[in-house]
């Protein structure tokens, strides 16, 4: 499986937890530790075992648009027109 | 009854249920929504009509209706929301069925804001949309006046069958204070003669506004006229504060006028001649009132949550004996009493000056 | 007498009711008394205030612009209150979420951890009442008896269950300044 | 209050009378003009169902801006488009009234399609009289959102352009739509055979209201001579040949407790 | 031009098309209807925009949009429809968008009926709908008149970024005179720079009435009184008649003013001594100018078509210097000019005998 | 105006980013609240279509009230209701921009019902974005034509009463019974799957507006944690089992001249 | 067929001719003779041979409601019930 | 000179076309004129009315309690107005439909059979230009000529072929009087 990664802006980010409940890999939480300026606990990726695949489920549920999303370049296959 | 603590919107709206309310008609809007949401449960508690219209313009011509049918009916919104109910009240103005508005003002002009303000006072008192008529305007100052307007609202409404609208900024609307509510009325059973209710055993009745003929729409502006007269005689009120022994004036009503309070108290601590009159109707306009006033002392100071509407009646009444200064906030803002008390002093120290130079 | 009090925190903070509260003691005590609210744009999130006048007279403007009394639940309220308060006036602040020594001096300051007081109680939302407990200990503006009956006689009756413990609030509230004050 | 004029020739009986729910007064219609026999049809429909005593209608602006002079109850006249709206008020402070707003087309389908859509959708029990003759009558024949595609109006001086207006709305259809309509039928007021016909649809609409079914209306398509520039009977031609087509007639919703009125013998 | 011998409702139409109406949004009443047909027709052969609305709250909105959009748009309708305008107007005139309205004023309250009245002063004068500002008011009284102000109103819409009501009663549109058109203009090119039109190669440009903290609302307010202020300087405009070696002056506007031009050269004849002061902008009201006759007369005659709303901008101008009486007819009489003349020949000598008493 | 916040990381291609529609500022919504989804979802499909530049925006009296500042585009706030008529006076006179309402279901269905059919009739090239959240949601929490039958809101604290108000209202099923409307389609933002079918249907919606084919609206079920009384995800599951058996999803109307669009290929 | 006949109110009629064209018996027709007050020819029934059926067709389509219908009484066939 | 005229009649007996003619012949005469009509609530049948007013300076009130002149189309019209002309004015009727012999012994009566005449002229709706010719012809407050020039420059083009027909019903209107005044 492809490799991905997410960044979130915690900034903008309002805690919903909407993107953690959304990810299949469960690799999004709460970062407890951090407090933005507009009083949330943003949401953080906290994916040790490289488990995000970069499907971007995350940032298609995200109602704030605080995820970028990308994913490793794979050779493209060539298929015959 | 005790007192209790009430916030502004929930007293009018338990106040006018008290008072025998048969039906509401309106449509949310802030700073009024508390009202309408106090009513969606007590009216039906009570087995009475509550509907939210799906617009302003339905909500006027249901109260249109139901006002035909000579039941004790209300409407309550806020100002693009009044804005939005001119032509039906035009419509009832011209068919004399007895109604009852609330008008909690917020900031404009367009979508503006929340905050309170008194910038519908042209719209409430020169006549609501087309026509020649005006309807009555309450404007309480406290919980206690919201409360007590209310019920005389109605009574008005159906003394004179006219349009009685209580005018009240955002900030009587929001805020809290002790006040009495009347003990529960019920609903009246009977309906006056001329109401809608099916022509059993009876002529049939009719409400409308057409008058063809240019001369029977004039007799019936004529008889309007008539009406709005022995208003402006008998049912002017006011209250006034510190009017004897005075220099200077300050006009003022709703919440303004009740700041304009706190700043005439802390002027006569400075020593001033200074007095309040706060208009408890702004249509009738104590007119009368003012002008003997206005023979007694040097100048006017009107302070206003607008532009400067009600001053155009001030120097209507004043009749350009004496200066009359103006100090306003506009868009929702609240004056505090220190501006107004500075307002005070400076109108009053120019005065004194003028007066020593005379 | 007249006491003008502000109280100012994010929503959800208890800021309004513990307003009203007072309110509600005021009146029950026969005093004249308004309380009128103020609040941003946001539905939730956002800050917001509320006033309490409360006197012995009619009352004329329910808002002050400069109050005697601030109450300052979060760091934004009191950046923004703290320069408003009357000469000679105070202001108390919820010294868990906000860490000042306060710019001027020609007002009291009370610092009260009361976030982590109701911590200890077992229940956040209480920062408020311990708040109002403390205050009122300052500043005798009513008695806690007042705001006791005033809670007994006010609590919505699907949150009588919470009255005990809101009685323990005020009361660790009005104990850590009463130490402090015999400090 | 009664309408005989005459007393029935010896031997004879009375087929057909005036109404008593029709006012004495004359109307002020054009000859001709088709508004007057949705007039007659209702009251005689308010006369057959016992209803003249508990009748009220809400007249609204167009030509039938007087229509409340015209019958013999309590009437009233409502702010142009706002007749549901007012309808509603009265319901509902007299449940037990029957209660008929009479409505144009640019009145009910132009400036007041809101008023009776939230009228339809909250299933108020009235009964409105829709009268669809494709213009603006009252203000001298301008384009209505039911005129035809093509058709010269003093507002569409070219023909109705469907590019820049649209296509007509059918409202009929539309309303029937909504939970809250309980019956919405169309008919026409061409000949005797289908003024009959709506007779019998102005019938069902009332017993809707009065058994509290729900919202009841009954589209007729009507003449307008004048501004059409046409005689009566042209005008009538007209209503057959190039307003059914797009109109057709029809009942549109007949809710189950609807049919299922008078033991399912619904008229 | 040749002069051309034109319908009131007919003239405004071919004028504002004239001076590059690239836009019609309205809907029937009458006694406007002519003007929508007209457009209706030569609108449509200009390949410009003409568009029934479902009613008059839709028109106004879409002229809000239009406006924003930057081009020269109208409505035109009569007092109940203005009426159902007044929340749009609010917000135009809270965004500040160049608009134009056409009223052409009837009989009310209510349905009223369809002759020819004045009743829409205070309606249009005192703000349109909610908060605090006042629509620019030109009040025609010749078919002339209602072809160049109609012009005037698009270049004066423009050049502050406001509502502009040219209002008119019944008989001024319903009347036909010999009357020149201006020049045919195209339809203008450009856009203004705050115009919507997508935000090609330029930042986005927003249009709203929106300001939440009543600080910016109270700012925005300021700046739209600063702009009032300026018309109030600058635009005032009106027509006089015999006013030099004045006893008494009649002020009436569009046809009340028209007629009372008749009676006052009645008057003449009969030797009084009396002028007509005739406002064509009812809003920014001449209160300079009357306010100098003022100083110079014993007493002031306001004509009107209602039940007196003008009367009040004249006793605000006058300022209790002088008496001023009233004649009015109601409900769509137009008042003929003896009776005018008797109006003026009673207030006349009622003044010839107070001025020698004293 | 470019959104990225981010070098992408070394070779890792960007998969989703921000959209450059979407401007900078932050939004007043509730944590949690899906307007902020539907205006992710507007802004892409304006990035994707290249219409930033010709986007004219009419925000409408709601939450999203400030939607004019969240996208980088020209936009407007209309009055209550009115939207569809400002963006029709947009439109009229800027035939090639691409004129989009947002309106909340209080705005729409409620006090702008009129103006969304008349739009609709006239086949007003235009694209409404409409938020169903059955309810009320600037005011806090008042019912709307759309709160479902029992649902407790702020004015029907007793759950909506359907003899009283009638059943909910749905939109999209009655706009597409009008000629005018060319696309009308409902879709959810209730999770990733959903989201990504009601983009397509923006992006279609949009397509069907640059071709001139008629009127288009695109009704998403959207939630309202804070005035539902809920968590975003107890709500997103409120959409899900509650909302979306009353309104179902799906496609209402497809006039064929945008089921041709992209020659058949439609998204 | 049984014989009826009709009786119309000249003062209310219009003259707008439609029942007249709707008769299946063409026996109304319009009195050239008198006008009413309105200004109008009223329609009147000319049946000289007696052939109006009382259908009611004319009453059912006349928009002003003018015209009455009556019709010979026969006798009621007895229906076993 | 002002000259003010009263054209009264039921609808669709011309009285406005009439009155437009007059005033569009004024107006090319380079007289101040205005025309101004007054509608019943009828759309068809009802009577209908237009004032005239032709001056040589600016006119103000295009209304006249008093006109000097009344030109009465049916019965209902002559009653109403008779009694208004201003004294020493004339009031001129269609005597085809109107039957009386006049109240007023202080204005002129001119009694013009004008539907008869049209109907001579095989076009009932005639009657009108019929009594625009008698009228001018007893009151000249335009030449004949001045009204033929504004036929031929007004009369809409789709009704061209008719101008012959409405300038021999103007020459029958004025030989009748003329007849009669030389009588
Ligand atoms: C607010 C308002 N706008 C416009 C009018 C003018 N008006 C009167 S009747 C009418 C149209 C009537 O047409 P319709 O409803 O079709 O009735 P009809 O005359 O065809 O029977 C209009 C636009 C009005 N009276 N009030
Ligand atoms: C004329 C008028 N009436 C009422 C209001 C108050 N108001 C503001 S938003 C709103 C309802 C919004 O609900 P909805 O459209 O469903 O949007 P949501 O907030 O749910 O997204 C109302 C009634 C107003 N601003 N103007
Ligand atoms: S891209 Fe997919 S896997 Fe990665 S964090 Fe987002 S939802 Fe989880
Ligand atoms: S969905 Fe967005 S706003 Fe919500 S927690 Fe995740 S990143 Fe934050
Ligand atoms: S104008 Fe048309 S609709 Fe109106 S009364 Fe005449 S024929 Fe009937
Ligand atoms: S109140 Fe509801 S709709 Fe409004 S922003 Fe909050 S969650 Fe969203
Ligand atoms: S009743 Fe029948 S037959 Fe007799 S006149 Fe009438 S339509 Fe003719
Ligand atoms: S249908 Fe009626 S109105 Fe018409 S001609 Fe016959 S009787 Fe007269
Ligand atoms: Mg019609
Ligand atoms: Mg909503």
């Amino acid at each position: 499986m492809a490799k991905g990664t997410i960044y979130i802006d915690q900034e903008r980010c309002k805690g919903c937890s909407l993107c953690l409940s959304a990810c299949p890999q469960n690799v999004i939480v709460m970062d407890n530790e951090v407090l933005n300026a507009k009083g949330y606990h943003p949401a953080v990726l906290s994916d040790a075992d490289d488990k995000c695949t970069g499907c971007a489920i995350c940032a298609v549920v995200c109602p704030d648009a605080c995820i970028s999303v990308y994913r490793q370049v794979r050779a493209k296959a060539n298929v015959v027109s | 009854m005790a007192k209790e603590m009430l916030k502004g919107n929930v007293a009018i709206a338990e106040a006018a249920l008290r008072a025998g309310l048969e039906a509401y008609f309106g449509y949310p809007i802030t700073p009024q929504t508390e009202l309408l949401e106090h009513l969606s449960k007590r009216m039906i508690e009570l087995d009475r009509v509550f509907l939210q219209a799906e617009s302003e313009v339905a909500a006027v011509n249901m109260v249109y209706g139901a006002a035909s049918a000579g039941v004790r009916v209300m409407s309550s919104s806020s100002s693009p929301g009044v804005s939005l109910m001119q032509e039906g009240l035009s419509y009832i103005a011209g068919s004399e069925v007895p109604t009852v508005l609330v008008d909690i003002m917020r900031g404009g002009p367009g979508l503006g804001n929340i905050l309170p303000s008194q910038g519908d006072y042209f719209q409430v008192t020169r006549s609501a949309g087309h026509g020649d008529y005006r309807p009555i305007v309450l404007a309480p100052a406290s919980v206690q006046e919201a409360i007590d307007f209310t019920v005389m609202a109605f009574d008005l409404a159906e003394k004179y069958r006219h349009i009685v609208i209580v005018a009240a900024d955002g900030q009587i609307g929001q805020m809290m204070e002790p006040a009495e509510l009347p003990p529960m009325r019920e609903v009246r059973k009977e309906r006056p003669d001329w109401a809608l209710t099916g022509a059993e055993g009876r002529d049939p009745n009719v409400i409308t506004s057409i008058y063809l003929k240019g001369e029977e729409m004039e007799a019936f502006n004529l008889k309007i006229q008539e009406k709005l007269s022995e208003i402006r005689r008998s049912e002017p009120r006011w209250y006034e504060f510190q009017t004897e022994d005075l220099d200077m004036l300050v006009v003022g009503f709703g919440t303004a006028g009740r700041i304009a309070y706190t700043a005439v108290e802390m002027a006569r601590e400075r020593g001033m001649k200074v007095g309040l009159l706060r208009p408890q109707t702004l249509w009738p306009f104590p007119e009368e009132r003012l002008s003997q006033l206005a023979d007694e002392i040097e100048s006017v100071l009107v302070v206003e949550m607008n532009a400067g509407q009600m001053l155009e009646d001030v120097r209507l009444a004043v009749g350009g004996q004496i200066p009359v200064g103006f100090y306003g906030r506009m868009g929702g803002v609240v004056p505090m009493p220190d501006e107004i008390l500075e307002a005070i002093e400076g109108h009053y120290n120019r005065l004194t000056v003028r007066t020593v130079r005379t | 007498m007249q006491e003008e009090l502000l109280f100012a925190g994010f929503g959800g903070q208890g800021v309004m009711f513990v307003g009203q509260l007072l309110a509600y003691a005021a009146m029950d005590q026969g005093y004249e008394v308004t309380w009128i609210p103020s609040y941003g744009p946001e539905m939730r999130g956002g800050t917001a205030h509320c006033y309490v006048v409360i006197s012995d007279k009619p009352i004329g403007s329910p808002v002050v612009r400069n109050p005697k009394v601030a109450i300052a639940f979060n760091k934004p309220s009191y950046e923004k209150y703290e320069g408003l308060v009357a000469e000679g006036g105070l202001i108390a602040y919820n010294a868990s979420l906000i860490e000042t020594q306060g710019e001027r001096k020609d007002i009291d300051q009370i610092a009260v951890p009361a976030t982590s007081l109701a911590d200890e109680l077992g229940n956040l939302k209480l920062a408020n009442i311990v708040m109002l407990g403390a205050l009122l200990t300052v500043r005798p503006v009513l008695t806690l008896d007042a705001i006791r009956e005033a809670l007994d006689a006010h609590i919505p009756s699907h949150r009588r269950n919470l009255l005990p413990l809101n009685l323990q609030a005020l009361d660790k509230g009005a104990a850590v300044v009463a130490d402090r004050l015999a400090t | 209050m009664s309408a005989i004029n005459f007393a029935p020739p010896e031997n004879m009986e009375v087929v057909y009378e005036r109404p008593e729910s029709l006012a004495e007064t004359h109307t002020h219609y054009c000859p001709g003009c088709t508004h007057g026999v949705s007039h007659r049809l209702l009251a005689e429909a308010f006369d057959e169902l016992g209803l003249r005593e508990k009748a009220i209608l809400v007249a609204s602006v167009g030509c039938s801006v007087f229509s409340y002079k015209y019958f013999d109850v309590d009437s009233c006249e409502a702010a142009h488009g706002r007749a549901p709206a007012m309808a509603t008020g009265l319901k509902r402070v007299n449940p037990d009234a029957a209660v008929v707003t009479y409505q144009g087309d640019g009145d009910l389908a132009s400036i007041g399609i809101a008023e009776v859509i939230h009228a339809a959708t909250r299933g108020e029990n009235i009964t409105v009289i829709f009268i669809n003759n494709a213009i603006y009558g009252m203000t001298g024949g301008q384009m209505a959102p039911t005129s035809l595609p093509g058709q010269k109006t003093n507002s569409s001086p070219f023909g109705r352009n469907v590019e820049m207006t649209g296509y007509p709305m059918r409202v009929t259809e539309l309303l029937s739509q909504l939970d809250g309509t309980a019956y919405a039928v169309r008919r026409s007021l061409h000949d005797a055979k289908n003024i009959r016909k709506a007779k019998k649809a102005v019938l069902t609409a009332l017993q809707t209201q009065m058994a509290g079914l729900g919202f009841s209306i009954v589209e007729m398509l009507s003449s307008c001579p004048t501004n059409w520039g046409m005689t009566p009977e042209e005008a009538l031609d007209w209503v057959e040949s190039e307003m059914i087509p797009y109109y057709p007639l029809g009942d549109y919703k007949v809710a189950d407790s609807v049919a299922n009125l008078d033991g399912g013998k619904r008229r």
